[in-house]
């Protein structure tokens, strides 16, 4: 065994869809953080149910991990043809762990270090081949020293509600491959060197769609519609699954229309309504989010962005719908676009959205992609005091002006049904009763009433993070999803002139984001793209272009070491 | 006895004289007032078109949202608020041409609102296209040849969809098209009040009087619970049968059944976060 | 003898081993093979989802498109060239969820067109959410308490629409499937093929064995040009019958009504434009 | 009778909806082009169908005019109410033609210059009320010196599809109103001082509808889907008109979603198909064009403006969706969006929409709005030469890839059925022949692809049009159909240092634009929205911005005099 003293390991899972690798995840990340690790996990996955090539990625460290690295330290394939998508990421600094037959010959052959585990043979033990992905999380469980009782008792509670049968089984593989991985180890050899941390234990694991609900229910979210697309169906699952405890109405609507129109009456009839979506999806709805830029109605829009045109990669990442998102619907009425890096931000974003939402009248959209949301990690803590309870309608009285003209453009909002007003909305433009009207006076003073919610929307917007030095030269900038690996990789070039300038309110932008670009001798921009949509936005208002840019727009998603790389490359040039 | 839904605002009506609009809505005001409603607890959603202005006429609350998406709007308030007594009302085209995936999907998801259609056979607002119930034949600037789709049918797909009260009536006549009306509100359940309605711009065939002509009354001997019976009532085409023709109280309701309602009756806008609640769902992602 | 329509490249196929997918191919193969058809003229057109994977692994012409909207592709592919053999193909959901409406619109206008639905009552690709077509009582991740709508019924819905042809097959018997099918396509105008297919990975209840058992084919007796008869049988619910249920020949087809061939058979692709036209039209505009 | 000795008069027709300003407005600016003057004429008017209020102004000039004014100089009100929304156009310059007592009476007494044509008398004569437009008809006729003979054939010519009886009563009421209105300028008074060219009398007479609808058939359109949509309907009526005299398949579909979908369709098959629709049903169809960037299929798409957000203002005129139309579709994929502010600009760039939809295989907007549409004038000629008849289609061979990757980006094009090959769209990410892949390499180069046919379109850019001096200080900036307003608004402004740059391809950007844009000391934009969009995006590529904004979003067209008082203040202030 031939472990670099490394307190940070990354491994590499490869299998097909269908043997369970999201199992697996769900129970290493548990099982690691449970015993004190810091852990982080993503997967990628084809658009099949079966068949292919999928992998889980998932880092132990003695340190706080959240990003996806290119490195892999421990490489697990559990079917013939695990090895072919990673040839450029298997080093000689990698350990491939598996059964001999499935290793490529060529590794074998080449000297690359390889450990024997007999899965066919431990598996069969088990009970058959369903049960590799028990075998292996036995075998890693094993190899960090996890606790055998921790691990018997997490499978256990895993499958709980599965037949008794099935969970004995599991539990038995699960002791198999930990017999196997424990042993792996002999005394001599370097070891896995991770720290554990108390404190780990106590943290919260949860991945990108586990912040967004909870920041979502904290936000008082009682009614989600939607129609299912990848890879925002994580989201409507999580309230599915909340529906009964947290008193959710969740529909799954018959196209992304309806969902949009029912968030829509429910905002209307006072609840408080979220719809989840991808860019195909969110198309088509599109007409429904300039009915609630004419109507006024609160809507909070969560994007999981893939890459597109049209179907694209079904289950891949990208962050190219900032531009639909921003200008979609025809018209003119403003709107707020926040887009979340770190679980702690997904949680606090979707609960400010409910916030600015029901405050302003306006739509709110939570700009998530593939790799936000099924990337997992533990987090210290999350906030609860944020939870919002102000309500922002009033009771109405006779007479009562759903478009009244107000200093601020904001008219108290009432809903039917509380209060002796009635509540009039209207698709065409409206007096301020909520009549229609074909008055050009009125009309040029509801565009002017519309409009100035967005300058009110201005002194509300969150600023972007900086993070490094104050003084830098360079400044690397991102938004979203870029978050972690964009930090990381400042940390592995370690440079103290450059720093990572991070926004999670893409739209309005924050004053200073132009003084920040302004103080840069080099900017760079990194998008998960290949337009530089957002590159394009800052210049647009701030004046200010990129010196730089980090691309990538094949789907996946960025990894620090190969950030550090570009980034060190397009310094060096310069330095 | 002017009606309680009459408008308080000076109104002024966008419909041309002699419209069938003007005859629906009075049976929709006569309807409202034989019933027992809080008039604070009535709301009606319309799309776009002529009928769809209905609710501006009206002392309602409304949302008049868009083109063909009244009844997923009509749904989720129902289902934000069960106290509310919901009407999607609009045109033949907006719920039958635009709307048609909702119109489908609404009857299956059974939601206790009641649908009014305004059928006139063409598209009224936007100067004369044929609309989904357009005769085979009919001639307009668009369909310069004439229609040559089937026309649509909204009562036959209401009943293959099982539908849970499938309603027809015509504008010319207020006093039943208001207890067709009044049925369909007390129903439980998805209702559908399809209402011949003629217009006198842009619908020359279908006029009030080849109306008057073409259609005749249930009698009593009918029975709306037998589906195969309705079907080829609803089929029927040389003379379009008025009244209810089926009527299916099996199906669950749409709002009934949603878990955020399983133990807490009251509607979603009185709920308040329960911080408990937040904690607890928290404290399961740490062990 | 392997069919001409076998794929020449090597592929991977994405279904799931023992999935009802496999069989429906077959039953496509076979039945264009055993059509007169100028492989060169048939084009495949689908949506999203596992189904509508089927083009992908066929040796034709397909635009695989949109989910939920294939039919409207279809349409205007076959009126933009009436040579071309066009057929349809996508799951439940594609058909019925987000294309309802142009599954209802596509009925009326009668394209000569054949839509094939691999039925699996359910949603595959994204991981099993409940379809239009899922019983109720059906738990999924999204509906917890199980489905509670009325489920589709796609060819009670397609009589009622008065669909010219309207047959269901089960995926299990691939000879019987690929004779509806070749039915299907030999009929001239729109023709809906639904077909019951098992879902190995996303629904355990409607499985081969359930729909074995709830199945059965209409005999000699039956006769599809009844309108009432066959909706009484397309309703039924205790076995779902296979077979032909629905022909209706009376219907314009859509491609032959339109003006644009009205003088001219050529497929649009072969014409130039008419400067004399363009001439005199605007000449049109002098006086 | 105190018309000013003016050779350009702009005369307001004020009525009901349902009393025939439509037939009155086609047939006297047809009158009056065989008679030899220039002519102009808009019509606004509210979304019902009786009642309510509308007018048509119709300028009968001896030079060319192409645009509205707020200028009236005649004013006729036709029915109770009709002056309601014109007391500030209406002044002492104004003479007020009509019955008296629909007159208002505080115009009577304050002595504005008014004649009494009896309509209700005269209309009781010819038959009844109906006939109030045709009398009107008549009494323009009458008071600008038609022939009568001209007249009574133009009046039997429009209603010849009507029935005899109807076409009689016509016919003598025009005849009652000639009667009225030649005898109305008695001699001595002053007379209409409008000369007659011959010229004119061939010139065509069109509108914005028709201009886009010759420039399609120019273009070979042969396949129109659509779902009615003011104000676009239009477009859909004239091919409806011309589908079997130009074999154009014309179909209503069920909703916009089917309509841009049933192009794709036609458009694969061999077709050359063209959408129409507002914003709002093109909100509907943005799934469909990301579809369009996926499967690189040409598609035209024509996009009529009326003022939103949703429903807004069905019958009136804004240009607010120029945003939507730039950044509509998830993903990443090249379009054109042209914008034409003339009759002949809309010939040539529907006919060119058609030439670059088909070789570069992208979509191509259209952008008008309800003004441009409706805005009638006589033009001297359209080039009949531009007709296209070159096609970008290949037969296939045994082997086609249809996503073949070349230099340009663009692979030749097959269609089913022509050639031997398979031709494969996919919506998926696809590898040259159209397969479904998910291989990160193939999809990197399927987007450059994709993107490096926007590099191609940047090399035929239709560049913007300069009017007025080369050496100006203040450069005037618009788009699309503000067009004649802004020239005839430096017309009268009468500035040697002023001029007016006009785009009429909005995207890709031509890149001389830069240069217009900084030889101007002082730039103005004018937009008819409230957000400035094009001034946004021409600040997004060129980096200058705008030193004045003349914007309107109150559902109305640009007025050129209005313009010009506008400009001048502006400029005031400067100078
Ligand atoms: C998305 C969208 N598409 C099209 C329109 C234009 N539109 C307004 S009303 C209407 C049809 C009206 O017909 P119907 O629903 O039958 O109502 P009617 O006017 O006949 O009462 C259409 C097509 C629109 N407002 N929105
Ligand atoms: C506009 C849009 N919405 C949602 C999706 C996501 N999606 C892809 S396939 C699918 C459902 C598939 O179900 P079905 O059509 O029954 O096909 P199956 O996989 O069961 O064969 C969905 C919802 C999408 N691709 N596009
Ligand atoms: S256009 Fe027809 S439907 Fe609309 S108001 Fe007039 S008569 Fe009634
Ligand atoms: S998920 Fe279901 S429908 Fe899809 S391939 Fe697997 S078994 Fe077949
Ligand atoms: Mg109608
Ligand atoms: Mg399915």
């Amino acid at each position: 065994m031939v472990f670099k003293p490394g307190d940070d390991i990354s491994i590499v899972i490869s299998g097909q869809a269908g043997q369970g690798l999201q199992t697996l995840e769900s129970l290493l990340t548990r099982i690691f953080k449970l015993s004190g690790y810091h852990v982080y996990s993503c997967s990628e996955f084809m658009s099949r149910i079966r068949g292919g090539n999928n992998s889980t990625q998932i880092r132990v460290s003695s340190r706080r991990v959240a990003s996806c690295t290119k490195r892999i330290d421990i490489f697990v394939p559990i079917h013939q043809g695990a090895m072919e998508r990673f040839h450029d990421r298997i080093t000689h600094e990698t350990v491939i762990l598996g059964q001999k037959d499935i290793v490529e010959s060529r590794y074998l052959e080449q000297g690359y270090a390889f450990i024997e585990i007999p899965l066919k043979e431990l598996s069969g033990r088990a009970g058959g081949a369903v049960y590799a992905n028990l075998i292996m999380t036995g075998v890693l469980s094993g190899l960090f020293y996890v606790e055998r009782q921790l691990m018997e008792d997490e499978v256990g509670r895993f499958f709980s509600g599965a037949d008794n049968k099935r969970t004995q089984g599991d539990i038995l593989a699960a002791g198999i491959g930990y017999e196997a991985g424990s042993s792996l180890l002999k005394p001599g050899q370097a070891s896995i060197a991770i720290e554990r941390a108390d404190d780990v234990r106590h943290e919260l694991l949860m991945n990108g769609i586990d912040a967004v609900g909870m920041g979502g229910l904290a936000g008082g979210c009682n009614f989600v519609s939607a129609y299912p697309m990848s890879p925002s169906t994580g989201l409507l699952v999580f309230f599915a699954r909340h529906a009964a405890d947290s008193g959710v109405v969740v529909e799954q609507a018959e196209d992304e229309i309806s969902a949009v129109n029912m968030a829509l009456g429910s905002w209307y009839a006072g609840g408080r309504a979220l719809i989840t979506t991808s860019g195909g999806g969110y198309a088509l709805m599109t007409e429904g989010v300039s009915l609630a830029g004419c109507i006024e109605s609160p809507l909070v829009i969560h994007i999981g962005q893939r890459p597109g045109p049209a179907t694209g990669l079904p289950t891949r990442t990208e962050q190219a719908d900032l531009n639909l998102v921003l200008y979609s619907g025809h018209g003119e009425f403003p709107r707020v676009i926040l887009a979340p890096g770190t679980i702690e931000q997904g949680f606090f974003l979707a609960r400010h959205a409910f916030y600015l939402a029901e405050k302003y009248q306006v739509p709110v959209f939570i700009l998530t992609d593939q790799h936000y949301l099924e990337s997992r990690y533990n987090v210290m803590d999350l906030d609860e005091s944020m939870v919002l309870d102000q309500r922002y309608i009033v009771k109405t009285e006779p007479g009562y002006k759903r478009y009244a003209l107000t200093q601020s453009g904001v008219s108290p909002r009432g809903i039917p049904g509380f209060g002796g007003g009635r509540v009039r909305a209207d698709s065409d433009e409206h007096d301020e009763h909520g009549f229609i009207t074909e008055d050009a006076g009125v009309r040029k003073s509801m565009v002017e009433k519309r409009l100035k919610k967005h300058d009110a929307l201005c002194d509300e917007i969150l600023p972007p993070v900086l993070i490094g030095p104050q003084d830098y030269q360079c400044l690397l900038v991102g938004w979203g999803s870029t978050f972690h690996a964009a930090k990381e990789a400042l940390e592995i070039l370690g440079r103290d002139d450059t720093a990572f300038l991070h926004f999670s309110q893409v739209y309005p932008l924050a004053r200073e984001a132009g003084q920040y670009l302004e103080r840069a001798k080099k900017r760079i921009i990194i998008e998960n793209n290949a337009t530089s949509q957002f590159g394009t936005l800052l210049r647009q208002y701030t004046g200010f272009g990129f010196d730089g840019r980090i691309m990538k727009f094949d789907g996946t998603p960025f990894m620090p070491d190969e950030v550090a790389d570009e980034l060190r490359s397009m310094l060096l040039k310069e330095d | 006895m002017s009606s309680v839904y009459e408008p308080e605002h000076e109104i002024d009506i966008a419909w041309c004289p002699g419209c069938g609009n003007f005859r629906i809505i009075e049976a929709v005001k006569a309807a409202l007032d034989q019933l027992d409603l809080d008039p604070d607890k009535v709301v009606f959603v319309s799309g776009i078109g002529q009928a769809a202005k209905t609710p501006q006429y009206l002392n309602v609350h409304y949302l008049n949202g868009l083109h063909g998406r009244s009844l997923p709007v009509a749904t989720a308030i129902k289902a934000t608020n069960r106290d509310l007594m919901v009407v999607a009302e609009s045109g033949d085209g907006c719920m039958y041409g635009e709307g048609g995936n909702h119109f489908i999907h609404a009857i299956r998801r059974n939601p206790d609102i009641t649908n009014i259609v305004h059928n006139n056979m063409v598209y009224g607002l936007t100067k004369g296209q044929a609309s989904p119930t357009s005769a085979r034949g009919f001639v307009t600037p668009v369909q310069t040849l004439g229609v040559s789709s089937e026309p649509f049918n909204p009562l036959s797909v209401a009943i293959a969809l099982n539908a849970s009260f499938v309603g027809r009536a015509f504008a010319g006549d207020v006093e039943q098209t208001a207890q067709i009306i009044v049925s369909a509100i007390n129903h439980k359940g998805y209702a559908l009040v399809d209402i011949l309605q003629n217009c006198v711009s842009f619908n020359k065939v279908n006029t009030y009087q080849w109306y008057k002509e073409h259609t005749y009354y249930l009698d009593e001997s009918y029975n709306p619970t037998d589906r195969d019976a309705a079907f080829s009532k609803a089929v029927e085409e040389d003379k379009f049968a008025l009244g209810i023709l089926y009527i299916n109280g099996q199906n669950p309701v749409f709002e009934e059944g949603l878990a955020a309602y399983a133990e807490n009756d009251t509607p979603l806008y009185m709920r308040g976060i329960d911080l408990d609640r937040i904690r607890a769902l928290m404290d399961s992602m740490r062990a």
